[in-house]
């Protein structure tokens, strides 16, 4: 069940197509395939490449950079990215600060922030989680105190995703204590390289090190960092969190994933056979494929919304919900379909540098460490349990 | 989240839902299922004036030329009001086969009487063994000069006793199952040789088992190709497949609501049990399911208006009938489940929802059914 | 995977095999397999036919008529009555207020219930539920005023099973409103013939009328059948409960009711084969067997936990629970099979004197309404969400 | 709800249960895990010592003839600490093969040192596309004179770089998947034409890829029937598969107690987030997969135990599988799920049960695999 493009929107998809084929690295497009680990400099170089193209910044107003693009091409754009085999666009920058500094930023953070994120002059990462905040985000204790033209902030972050990357981090930091604890927060920009900033990787499960503790020691930053006005952070980063429900929906990475699934149970053989050919694994695949039209029907229908000018609201955790759900449950399809050789785990295997032969297929040992990995997609960014509580409360009243 | 309608399909869910708000109340529906019939012939002029009964057929015959997302929209507002008239028998069936099927003289004779509502239609394609295989088809039709005489059983007839005509699906040559070789043809329900047992059904509508025993029709009763019928009839069950999804959503958004209702004012161990986390989920669960569901029925709608191609409109509807089947028997099981004994009452209307969204999931095919066929079709 | 069943124990099974091959009336096996409605002399001409070999309360001490069986006997007892479509054995006199009687009645109230309860002479029905009162069992507001040597009984109970055949009632009313709610509770003999008791039937979705609502209009009931002390009921209810639900595992009837889905998909068709054949339905059918095996090995270490003398604790939860599930997993799969044929609903068909030919197979008519009725079982007997929180607390301690 | 055991079996739980406590810190694995033996041979000594390594074999030989049930009881201490001694590859694998196929001289010659612990063995059976298909054996033996000359590649290996031994399944005549003409060899580790590239496992184990090139062997390495070795491989391999499943069971319970704990430590919004109605039916979930899923395994163990044939074996085993495979995935998923991001970290012990329950669940087959199985051989 395709889509039904009108002619413009089909030669649009041809177009975007056409500049994934010829303008995406064969040899970062090879290690997203793979599912090797993908260097900073690999995200940069596609940024760059697309940012030249003019599409870095779909959704932002066309006056900061915007395409101007209709909710389906912005959707026929992110689905070519993510079925071309090209690295996502970070979104620290591009979907979650951006869209806050041109809502909610002075002039001046807008003619200094916005252009840096379009070239990726700047790296951004989230400081939003602190050890023991969890899913009580409001309950954060990363203090900023007034000093002069600085703040100076002291406190801990944590699962910060890219930090060891970052140039920036969008943070939360309080900077009261009185009345309730969502209305002491102030949203501030902060300069990793500043003195004080101290980034310490975590190692998760699969073996990553993708997150980290970010600890800041008297940390001075421009007062002229604050966005919008002090104590208000919280509707700021309640903005944000709508922009990042949207996002991780993530249908076009989702069907990538699900082709992948097919690629390699055609190539697995179940007693002589493809598993691609058995039936029950055939029923799998198409359950989520369904189940994947019907989140990307519903995605449809609130970028429409927010093209008429309705931001996401509180319906957005469905799309935070399924869409984690659906990644998870491609995770164990590909896990189910590799089978023996998920076992052997080399780490050194998945980076890029690695020359040995593969131990089985080359393309099984990404493959248990994303079942893994992929644990978290419904624990971050507000856990799925989270998201429904806000469902009850917001929508349905209860 | 809703879906972007046009004025005029604004306008037609606006007077769909105020006719039901106002004129079908469920005590209303409790009266006409237990009449004789089971249903209101004055509601069905009714309907034939608000102009639903052509909404999809053909301008040049006095309907209104509609796309499925029009009867969609039309279907979702009767499953609110759970309707029992015989629209999907009359209207979505019978009226398809004669809008994609009939000859011309057929659709000038047949579809003004049908969009006025003078006459009730049946389509009898079902047999005791075919299940949901639309080719399964062991009814038999012999040449007979110029016309054919008819032979066979067909079971479970939606409104097979009521209606004035009956469109048959029969065999013309080929081995059971074989796509090739079905004809329809058109049989008046009285005609000599047919026998029909009437019964009511689970959901409060009506079926009949239907024998045929040399029924002698003449040549212009066959409807659509002779021996080809089988991409009409394929085309035509997965239209009205998402249209009965799209009554299946209407439904299902009562239940939800009734259910979140029922959460805020029933109150156990001294707070309303809406103040439970976990039947705050499961409610979550159910607005999820729905939300899902309209989304990917209205997409269905949109794709099957849009497309030539018979097997993007199958697997349009298969997605479209599994989704509907999982999401309703979940929303229909915990809206009896969160309405605990009380679901279970005949009295309370959440039960009559429950029975007519099962009955849904199985009609033309279950869940389970129509993820093979969405399988077999292939990667579109 | 069968039991093994060492060789006295295979021996007792053939011995109640050949019982019930020769003892179960044919009519009333012919109904249970078709699942036509049992009308009460059914119920009655079968436990008598029990009563007379001495098999009908195999879980009582043997002073009061209990056979001393093995926790594995009373388990094939209960399977090989199932799997040779035998009625059920009413739980309300046997499994429910007998045990009460034994554990905390007096000898007079023994002497005079006990027997009745192996004759079948008093049928017996549950008076908990009370409109309003759901999960929250203990909010209830029967009343029972002392007058003299009688208590005065007002109010209502509802969800009553087969009141409509029943001659007594074990009842728990309010006889004090002070304290706890659960402590001013107490359990009641009531006579059901007694003035001012009104029984009126409540149709359910199914069409079925089993359940009632039963009225109380100053209705005396004698003090002498009070069971155990006042304001004490609500331990003897709490005791009743952890029998009930070991009884409502019912694995016997779930494996009995999976042949019959074994049955039904081996005559229907699917594209002209055996639904049986179908490698998607027999996994399904795999699932539940597998299912089926777990819980009842749960089941056997409740039951050798009892004859060990440790009453079933808040774990038999887990009884009810899975057993529920299980059952209700069946009747989908029945209702699957039986597809088309789902939709006729003759109200009469079900009824034994219904002379007319079936519409469609006859195995038809009763599943569709099954499907609906047992909607019921994870509602009664203490909703699955209540046996949840009841795990919790009482077990993991939450 | 406890399993009923037997003195014996209670004593060998209360030692094992005591050893882990005292004796295997997950500090301690983690170090274990580190080296490049990646287990304990101080360990693997006191295991012989405790009487664990014969606890199944021959009497004969210096073993206690213990049953499939006394393994579970020692194999679900064993999953509570996560050990990763090699007690699968020599004892479950390699033990299991001699006990019911070697010969006498065999047997005395390879027993008794396995259980000393001064031999380690390990199972080459599976080949890249072999799968889960025990029959599906490509390497060859050809017969030499005497003896044999073996070709072929095994994959996954588990504990096949450090074994002093490997059993290599080949074939000897017949097609890939037949059943029939499949042997067994006792090859050295360190035999000309055997190459072995040893690897971590995602769960802290070893496994190796292992070829053979012209491997020869003498005919006394020939272990079990000629050509008759399938049905000693699927005794064996159900065997192990139910051990496994034991050792899942202490995997779970480890990891249900954690979660509960951590309910009740930690504080989110004000309070333990134990108190929250959904997080806590989940644990109710997850501590009901583990009961349920303890009682089948044991269940299990005793038919296998009591049973001579091969189909009702087959069916435990498959049961027990079935039943693992979706309790873990249940159980590892949602203990990761309530312990939030602490959960994911390599520090926290949960990640890595977690992570050696999903293994389990797909060795030897996963949960899918052995309910085609279960389903392949029929209503027993």
């Amino acid at each position: 069940m395709e889509l039904k493009l009108n002619p413009a929107d089909a030669a649009f998809r041809d177009e975007v197509r056409a500049f994934m084929r010829d303008k995406l690295p064969a040899e970062i497009r090879h290690k997203v395939e793979i599912g090797l680990k993908l260097v900073k400099d690999d995200y940069v170089t596609w940024q760059r490449i697309v940012n030249a193209q003019g599409w870095m910044v779909p959704g932002w107003p066309v006056e900061f950079g915007g395409t101007g693009w209709s909710p389906i091409q912005r959707h026929i754009f992110n689905e070519e990215m993510a079925l071309a085999g090209a690295p996502r666009i970070m979104p620290f920058g591009v979907a979650m600060v951006g869209p806050v500094i041109i809502a909610f930023g002075n002039d001046a953070q807008k003619q200094h922030y916005l252009p840096r994120i379009l070239t990726t002059e700047d790296w951004w990462c989230q400081g939003y989680s602190e050890p023991g905040s969890g899913s009580d985000l409001a309950s954060l204790k990363t203090r900023a105190v007034r000093d002069g033209e600085h703040y100076v902030v002291n406190g801990a972050k944590t699962w910060t995703s890219f930090a060891q990357y970052a140039d920036m981090m969008f943070c939360l930091v309080r900077t009261s204590t009185e009345g309730k604890k969502q209305a002491g927060i102030s949203f501030l920009l902060i300069d990793m390289h500043s003195p004080g900033v101290e980034v310490r990787p975590i190692t998760t499960l699969d073996g990553g090190q993708e997150i980290n503790d970010v600890f800041f020691d008297d940390v001075r930053v421009p007062v002229t960092n604050l966005v919008g006005e002090e104590n208000k952070g919280w509707t700021y980063a309640k903005y944000l969190l709508g922009h990042e429900r949207t996002w991780t929906a993530d249908v076009g990475q989702s069907r990538n994933q699900l082709s992948r699934v097919r690629k390699i149970a055609a190539e697995e053989l179940v007693d002589g056979r493809p598993l691609l050919d058995d039936p029950a694994f055939q029923l799998k695949i198409a359950e989520v494929e369904i189940d994947l039209l019907a989140l990307e029907a519903v995605l449809l229908q609130v970028l429409a919304a927010e093209a008429a000018g309705n931001p996401p609201g509180p319906e957005a955790s469905l799309l935070k919900l399924r869409g984690t759900e659906i990644q998870q449950t491609i995770t164990e399809l590909l896990f189910e379909a590799v089978g023996n050789y998920t076992h052997p785990f080399v780490g050194d295997a998945l980076e890029a540098g690695w020359n040995e032969e593969p131990i089985g297929p080359d393309y099984a040992a990404a493959i248990a460490p994303r079942y893994f990995n992929w644990r978290k997609s419904s624990i971050y960014g507000g856990s799925n349990e989270i998201q429904k509580n806000i469902i009850a409360k917001a929508v349905l009243g209860l | 989240m809703d879906i972007a309608l046009s004025e005029e399909q604004q306008l037609l869910k606006d007077s769909a839902e105020r006719f039901i708000e106002r004129d079908y109340s469920f005590d209303r529906r409790r009266q006409l299922v237990a009449t004789e019939d089971g249903f209101s012939r004055d509601n069905w002029r009714r309907f034939a004036e608000l102009g639903w009964l052509g909404l999809a057929l053909p301008a040049d015959h006095g309907g209104l030329d509609g796309s499925l997302v029009d009867t969609a929209v039309l279907m979702e507002a009767l499953g609110r009001g759970l309707v029992v008239e015989p629209f999907l028998s009359s209207v979505l069936l019978a009226g398809g086969l004669l809008r994609h099927g009939g000859n011309a003289d057929q659709q000038a004779a047949l579809i003004p009487p049908l969009i006025k509502g003078g006459s009730l239609f049946a389509f009898a394609f079902t047999e005791r063994q075919s299940r949901y295989n639309l080719a399964d088809v062991e009814t038999t039709a012999r040449a007979n000069g110029d016309g054919y005489v008819l032979n066979g059983a067909k079971g479970v007839v939606m409104r097979g006793a009521s209606a004035d005509k009956l469109i048959v699906s029969a065999r013309v040559s080929g081995d059971s199952r074989d796509r090739a070789g079905i004809s329809l043809f058109l049989v008046d329900g009285d005609a000599a040789g047919v026998s029909r047992r009437g019964y009511p059904t689970i959901d409060g509508l009506h079926g009949a088992e239907v024998a045929l025993e040399g029924v002698a029709v003449s040549g212009d009763a066959l409807l659509g190709p002779a021996g080809g019928a089988f991409p009409l009839i394929e085309r035509v069950i997965d239209e009205a497949s998402v249209a009965i999804c799209a009554e299946a959503v209407g439904v299902m958004a009562v239940l939800v609501d009734a259910t979140v209702d029922y959460l805020k004012t029933r109150e156990q161990f001294g707070s309303p049990i809406g103040s439970f986390q976990v039947l705050q989920h499961r409610a979550v669960d159910m607005f999820n399911a729905l939300e899902l569901s309209r989304a990917l029925v209205y997409r269905a709608a949109e794709t099957i208006a849009a497309s030539d191609d018979a097997a993007n409109r199958a697997r349009a509807a298969s997605a479209a009938k599994v989704q509907i089947g999982r999401a309703g028997r979940l929303i229909g099981q915990q809206a009896i489940q969160l309405h605990g004994g009380m679901g279970m009452t005949d009295e309370l209307s959440v039960s009559h929802y429950f029975k007519r969204l099962t009955m849904i999931g199985t009609l033309f095919g279950d869940a389970d059914y129509h993820l093979k066929r969405y399988t077999a079709l292939g990667n579109g």
